[in-house]
């Protein structure tokens, strides 16, 4: 047997462009790595790291865990597809085996297997196998059905909406969803030819052969087959160009991962891992409040990667992100949708001159002495009664502070990075730096969570410990350094800051701190789902008014707890809230410093 | 019947009437004009609401048509006013129970202010000139051309010692930016740039559509008031002015200058106070009894003032001041 | 050429009609809001650059808007993006935006 | 043009019997202008005119230029209507604009502050002995000759017309700052459109050329241009002016005020230099003519006579298109025919080699 007929000439072409485009594009993305990068690849392989990859490739390539977990009617749909395709490779090889024995079948004898050996009673494990195909077959299809239902109503699966696509994913989407159903017909017209299958083909040939004549059936026979090597030909040419170049991506992203390889401020090859791993499933979109609170729906991660992949990416689309952390949190291919948003606006910064921040040379404005350092950063100094209450605090605590930026300092930084300027950020975290070591501080305590992570991530302080006041007063407080009266009156409820929550993992601190005080009534939308305030210095491109109107919604949220206080711990956050809330908004060292025993 | 004369025509007159004929009281209007309405006729829209003037006017006149007992007396001028009596130009002597005052305010004449060429340069027009255009339907350079670049120059005759107009006029910002509005609708292709000193947006609406006309409009604001201006080489006129934000000087070539002339006290406020007995304000309007709660009354018993005689007011205060005068003119009467 | 010991000072004045206002009208276009800018100047008092040098935003993006293009860039690159005045600007002015826009738009200038 | 406003700005100029004041600047620079203007006040209009010998500085250059104190520049003035006071006149004129403006200043100071005017008695006669009178009537040169514009037009030779096209000339008029520009009302027209020379323009047969930077000042500014290393700033307000004018092609330039046209003349042979800029047409650059000079030309005064060869920029194409005869070779020929020394070439003269000519010596 040849294995070999005309109909096969689009699948075989198909699969040899794949896998040329798929290895071609692999190989110069490992090449392009940089030499740190590929260091970490090469240590990596001989440690367990490579079994937790395969492992994690099985849990989530094939069975779309993590979709599972956030919405299992689509992790269903997903694996059925993924899992269900890999299995009816899977079977239908071991059915090839079983026939023939070992020996070599070219690719096409094994996916046109029920073409080239279509006889029933060939081998007496034939029912069998056509009853796993079949049941197989209806998977997939169940799978296929959904994603048609998705389309038609995306909200009864559980999205509010869903990715609006290319031409070029129409085609691989229109392709996919017509390879099963084609199969099907195939499988049932050879089995109302034939004979054979089992309860799905075998069923529905009987039911063609009840109601067509033989001739029919023949006549429908070469080109319903070679509508099945078409529409995978198809498939399979636009597979690289589309979003469906996931399917394979994921599988080298997830290795490399755990080789410990991560996006960084600037783009490097590393990253197409990332952006080709996106399926554009639209997961993101849902959470992203530019959609949920302001209706703009083109500017979420699916877009910002697909436009970032298709070298179409606008400053605009690239500058609307609040960078709330939201989407990263649900995304199923944990895609670190931040840093690659963030390095792709330095690629897109202009190139301001190197002496831009001469003028920082020199400048101490400080004012005390201490141990203790407390950096209020720039938004701080709008909300005076957070540098007060702090004051108040370190008295109470009997601290001794070294106050870096009372009289007004230099910004830490971090807004600067948010747009993409990570090389002039550096000159404020140099800045900084030298004023820290200047002074001779041991703990650094500021109030600003935007502030909190470029201090904990880019300043690297050796022999300084960077506190957020969340930390540092819950510290105080179970030292006993200081004390807080309770009152089972007072409810308040609390606001995560993204920087803070999301971005720095303090949920608990600030908590405690409240819990310390009075009531504390959760938000419908808290720690790692909390919403954020609208006002991020990561989005340049919202005007006020839009601002605003998120803040009403989050402030509504908040002020329907019933809370008598709101409390955050972001002064920027304050700033936002104050402004939609009907409840007093406080930071939480105001809380604190007003309830001192 | 109780009789009260009401010295002008205009909209605060009017409305004076109104009332009064409403209550019951005979009025005679006094206005020098051949038609009621004064100033108003001349309006195209009102601001901040962009309502036509026409309308407002329209108003007022259908419900004095409808007042019983209410005399006009036209083209003639009152001379001497005394609560009792009052002579008028044509020696005719009216006697009465009381007196309102309502003559309202007279137009700064640009061109005083010789340096913005009013009178002298083609397309120099005057707020008062822009809305009669208006209100033919068309704005046009004197070359027929539609204008590209139009200047408006708030204060012209108001917070002004040059001109001995120390007062501001109040609803000329208002007008500036409203007029402001009506050009780019008008001209969507071309820039206005209001020049400013102070942008006094008082009344209720009216910070809204300043906003409106920067956010939606894109309405150039200048703060600084412009200097001279003179004629360019191809027909155009150049202005100087200091932006007074970034402290340098600014010129540019313009198609139409527009002032936003000021309200001046009446012409005829000194012979009130030389005649009647009544008293001026330094800027030269009239000075009511109290500025707090005697202000619809002069210092004599029995003569009233209502509206801009008093000092510039825009159509609704006008309006409410007529009804206020009338109020205390038939209490007094009835006292 | 002869030297006379001096030369022709420059011109002080704003030229609106010598300024090509391209990329004024470009940047407006993009940012509508700028022009609501009432000069309260809270942008400058609350500015962390401009309490350290002589930037002030709200003069920068005045001569911009009239065409006066040089040593915009520069000035705005000392801007450090902090967002104070984003925080109290009464207009509600995307004032951030705007500093990025002006680079954006003026960086080749 | 619709403006009638010049007729709300009119003064008193006194019909004859002048005492003269010179100028500092116009005797040095432009010393046929003065003589012209004595010329034709006694020879052509019969006028009587006193040019004293004895009368000084006014010392207003000083005054400007913060060197001459207040109290001393009122006794140097009060010692010039003490000199006409003595040679029996009432009616003081001056021919430099800063004086005038000076005289004028101080009449108001002492109307306003009469103790100053008591203390100026008093130096006055400490240092001289002299006593003074207030002048009857003050008015400078320019006002006198536009006072008598229309009798000057009846006994014009010429019109201000280009002979060839029979066009009217196109004029640009610079009255200087100190002539209105302090005192709106003490000038003919005011400071808005002073018609000072305007007046002759119109009444000889010009046409006036209204330009946008028409009432810009000159640039002199005294301390401005004393000082080299201000010189930059005095400049750039005579190039301002001429970068405003040029477009409007004016034929020629004319000031009443000594500085400005001295400062219109040769700084449009600095920006020539400095920058390679002419103004006139055909390259050169635009004639600069005192009023004198203006009423000279019309009265059919030889050129040369009118002192124009002292000129920075050559009025010869001017001449051409007036119709002016005049000798070529003469031109740097002093009264009694000596070779008096001639400019080295420059841009805004050296038009075309034919105006360069044989000079005998």
């Amino acid at each position: 047997m040849t294995f070999f007929a005309k109909f096969c000439i689009p699948f075989i072409i198909g699969t040899v462009f794949l896998f040329a485009v798929v290895l071609i594009k692999y190989l110069t993305w490992l090449r392009d790595l940089p030499k740190s990068d590929l260091k970490l690849i090469i240590r990596g392989i001989p440690t367990p790291r490579t079994l937790a990859a395969v492992w994690e490739v099985v849990c989530e390539s094939l069975l779309h865990r993590r979709i599972f977990r956030v919405n299992p009617m689509l992790g269903y749909m997903h694996m059925s597809l993924a899992f269900g395709w890999f299995l009816l490779i899977a079977v239908g090889w071991i059915e090839t085996v079983a026939y023939l024995g070992l020996r070599w079948v070219p690719l096409q004898g094994h996916v046109f297997f029920k073409y080239f050996v279509p006889l029933n009673g060939i081998t007496e494990h034939k029912p069998l196998f056509d009853f796993a195909m079949d049941a197989l077959l209806l998977f997939v299809l169940s799978g296929v059905g959904l994603a048609w239902f998705k389309r038609m109503r995306s909200r009864a699966l559980g999205m509010k909406r869903t990715t609006k696509h290319i031409l070029f994913d129409r085609i691989a989407l229109s392709a996919l969803w017509c390879i099963f159903p084609v199969r099907l017909l195939a499988e049932s017209i050879t089995a109302a030819i034939y004979g054979g299958g089992s309860f799905l083909t075998g069923g529905i040939g009987s039911g063609l052969a009840s109601i067509m004549s033989v001739n029919t059936l023949t006549l429908l026979y070469e080109p319903i087959w070679w509508l099945y090597s078409i529409a995978l030909g198809t498939f399979f040419v636009a597979m690289p160009f589309s979003r469906y170049m996931h399917i394979f991506t994921e599988i080298p992203l997830i290795f490399l991962r755990h080789y410990r390889l991560k996006p960084e401020d600037k783009e490097k090859s590393y990253d197409n891992f990332e952006v080709e791993a996106c399926s554009r499933c639209g997961i993101c979109i849902d959470p992203c409040q530019l959609q949920l609170q302001l209706g703009i729906n083109d500017v979420q991660s699916v877009y910002f990667l697909r436009d970032r992949r298709y070298n179409m990416l606008q400053q605009k689309i690239a500058n609307n992100c609040l960078m709330c952390g939201r989407c990263e949190q649900t995304c199923p291919v944990g895609i670190n949708l931040n840093t690659l948003r963030l390095n792709s606006r330095t690629s897109m910064r202009n190139i301001p001159n190197e002496g831009r921040y001469n003028y920082l040379r020199g400048l101490d404005r400080s004012q005390g002495e201490g141990q203790v350092g407390y950096f209020a950063g720039c938004m701080t100094l709008l909300t005076p009664n957070t540098m007060t209450s702090m004051q108040r605090i370190f008295e109470a605590a009997h601290e001794k502070v070294w106050w870096a930026d009372k009289e007004g300092g230099v910004c830490c930084g971090r807004p600067l990075r948010l747009t993409g300027e990570t090389d002039s950020a550096q000159k404020m975290v140099d800045y900084n730096k030298a004023l820290f070591a200047k002074h001779n501080i041991t703990t650094l305590v500021t109030s600003c969570p935007i502030c909190l992570r470029v201090l904990r991530d880019e300043y690297n302080l050796e022999g300084i410990e960077v506190l957020h006041h969340s930390e540092y007063i819950l510290r105080l407080m179970r030292q006993g350094r200081l004390r807080v009266r309770y009152s089972s009156e007072l409810s308040f409820t609390y606001h995560d800051p993204c920087e803070l929550g999301r971005g720095s993992g303090i949920y608990d601190e600030p908590r405690a701190v409240i819990e310390a005080i009075g009531q504390l009534l959760e938000p419908e939308h808290n720690r790692k789902n909390a919403f954020c305030c609208g006002s991020s210095v990561a989005n340049t491109a919202i005007n006020d008014a839009q601002q605003l109107t998120i803040a009403q919604h989050v402030a509504a949220e908040l002020d329907s707890t019933g809370a008598e206080t709101v409390v955050t711990a972001c002064p920027q956050c304050k700033k936002a809230i104050v402004r939609g809330s009907k409840r007093q908004v406080m930071d939480l060292s105001e809380i604190v410093a007003q309830n001192l025993r | 019947m109780k009789h009260v004369i009401i010295i002008g025509g205009g909209i605060a007159g009017m409305q004076c009437a109104c009332t009064l004929a409403e209550k019951g009281i005979a009025t005679t209007i006094i206005e020098k004009d051949s038609d009621l309405g004064g100033k108003i006729r001349s309006w195209h829209v009102l601001f901040p609401t962009f309502t036509p003037a026409d309308q407002v006017l329209s108003a007022v006149r259908h419900r004095l048509a409808k007042a019983e007992s209410v005399t006009i007396k036209t083209g003639c001028e009152a001379v001497k006013i005394t609560p009792k009596c009052v002579t008028l130009s044509t020696g005719e002597e009216l006697t009465c129970d009381a007196v309102v005052i309502a003559t309202g305010f007279t137009l700064f004449d640009a061109r005083l202010k010789e340096e913005y060429g009013y009178g002298i340069y083609d397309n120099v027009v005057t707020s008062v000139d822009l809305e009669q255009m208006f209100n033919k339907g068309e704005v046009r350079l004197t070359s027929g051309l539609t204008p590209r670049r139009i200047a408006i120059l708030h204060c012209v005759g108001s917070r002004d010692e040059k001109v001995c107009q120390r007062h501001c006029s109040k609803v000329c910002c208002v007008t500036g930016v409203k007029q402001a509005i009506e050009l780019k609708k008008m001209f969507p292709a071309a820039d206005v740039f209001n020049f400013y000193m102070d942008i006094r947006m008082f009344g209720p609406g009216y910070e809204e559509m300043y906003r409106e006309a920067q956010l939606m409009h894109n309405v150039h604001f200048v703060r600084g008031r412009i200097s001279e201006v003179s004629p360019t080489i191809d027909g155009r006129l150049q202005i100087k002015a200091e932006d007074t934000l970034t402290g340098r000087p600014l010129k540019m070539g313009i198609d139409m200058l527009v002032l936003l002339i000021g309200m001046r006290s009446n012409d005829m406020n000194p012979t009130l106070e030389a005649e009647s007995g009544l008293k001026c304000q330094p800027s030269g309007f009239m000075q009511p009894k109290d500025s707090f709660l005697g202000n619809v009354e002069s210092p004599i018993e029995g003569i009233f003032y209502a509206g801009a005689v008093t000092a510039p007011k825009n159509i609704g205060e006008s309006i409410n001041e007529g009804t206020a005068a009338a109020l205390a003119a038939a209490e007094w009467i009835n006292k | 050429m002869i030297n006379f010991g001096f030369s022709i000072s420059k011109p002080r004045t704003i030229d609106i009609d010598r300024n090509n206002l391209h990329k004024s009208n470009e940047i407006m276009h993009e940012m509508p809001e700028l022009q609501t800018c009432i000069g309260c100047g809270t942008c400058t008092a609350t500015c962390t650059a401009g309490n350290l040098t002589e930037f002030n935003f709200r003069k920068v993006h005045t001569l911009v808007r009239r065409g006066e293009y040089q040593g915009a860039y520069v000035e705005m690159n000392k801007c450090m993006l902090c967002g104070k005045c984003r925080l109290l600007c009464p207009r509600g002015i995307n004032t951030r935006g705007v500093v990025m826009l002006i680079k954006r738009k003026l960086g080749d200038f | 043009m619709k403006r009638s406003s010049w007729t709300d700005y009119q003064k008193d100029i006194a019909d004859d019997n002048y005492y003269y004041a010179r100028s500092c600047i116009r005797q040095n620079f432009f010393p046929g202008s003065e003589k012209v203007f004595l010329d034709i006040l006694s020879k052509d209009l019969g006028r009587n005119i006193f040019d004293d010998p004895l009368h000084t500085s006014c010392t207003g250059i000083g005054y400007h230029s913060d060197v001459v104190p207040l109290e001393t520049i009122m006794t140097v003035v009060a010692r010039q209507f003490a000199l006409m006071s003595e040679a029996g006149y009432e009616n003081f004129t001056s021919s430099c604009i800063t004086s005038f403006g000076i005289y004028t200043e101080l009449l108001n100071t002492w109307e306003e502050f009469p103790e100053t005017e008591e203390r100026t008695r008093e130096n006055l006669y400490k240092a001289t002995g002299r006593e003074f009178k207030i002048p009857k009537n003050l008015s400078h040169t320019s006002d006198v000759i536009f006072h008598h514009r229309e009798e000057i037009a009846r006994k014009a030779v010429r019109k201000l017309v280009n002979v060839h096209t029979g066009e009217p000339l196109r004029v640009v008029e610079h009255i200087g700052c100190h002539y209105a520009k302090i005192f709106p009302k003490k000038g003919v027209g005011g400071s808005e459109f002073p018609y000072v020379l305007a007046g002759m323009v119109e009444s000889w047969g010009g046409e006036i050329v209204d330009y946008p930077e028409r009432r810009h000042c000159c640039g002199f500014g005294f301390r401005n241009y004393l000082v080299q290393a201000n010189r930059g700033y005095s400049v750039a307000n005579s190039h301002k002016k001429l970068e405003s004018m040029a477009p409007f092609k004016p034929d020629f330039i004319v000031c009443n005020c000594p500085g400005c046209t001295m400062f219109l003349d040769k700084w449009q042979y600095t920006i020539a230099e400095m920058e390679g800029t002419t103004y006139g047409q055909n390259g050169q650059g635009i004639p600069v003519l005192s009023y004198e000079e203006m009423a000279g030309l019309v009265l059919g005064y030889d050129p040369w006579v009118l002192g124009m060869q002292m000129h920075q920029v050559d009025v010869e194409p001017l001449l051409d298109k007036l119709g002016v005869e005049y000798d070529p070779s003469a031109k740097y020929l002093g009264r009694n025919g000596k070779y008096i020394g001639r400019p080295e070439r420059a841009i805004v003269n050296s038009c075309s080699e034919d105006t360069l000519y044989k000079i005998r010596r």
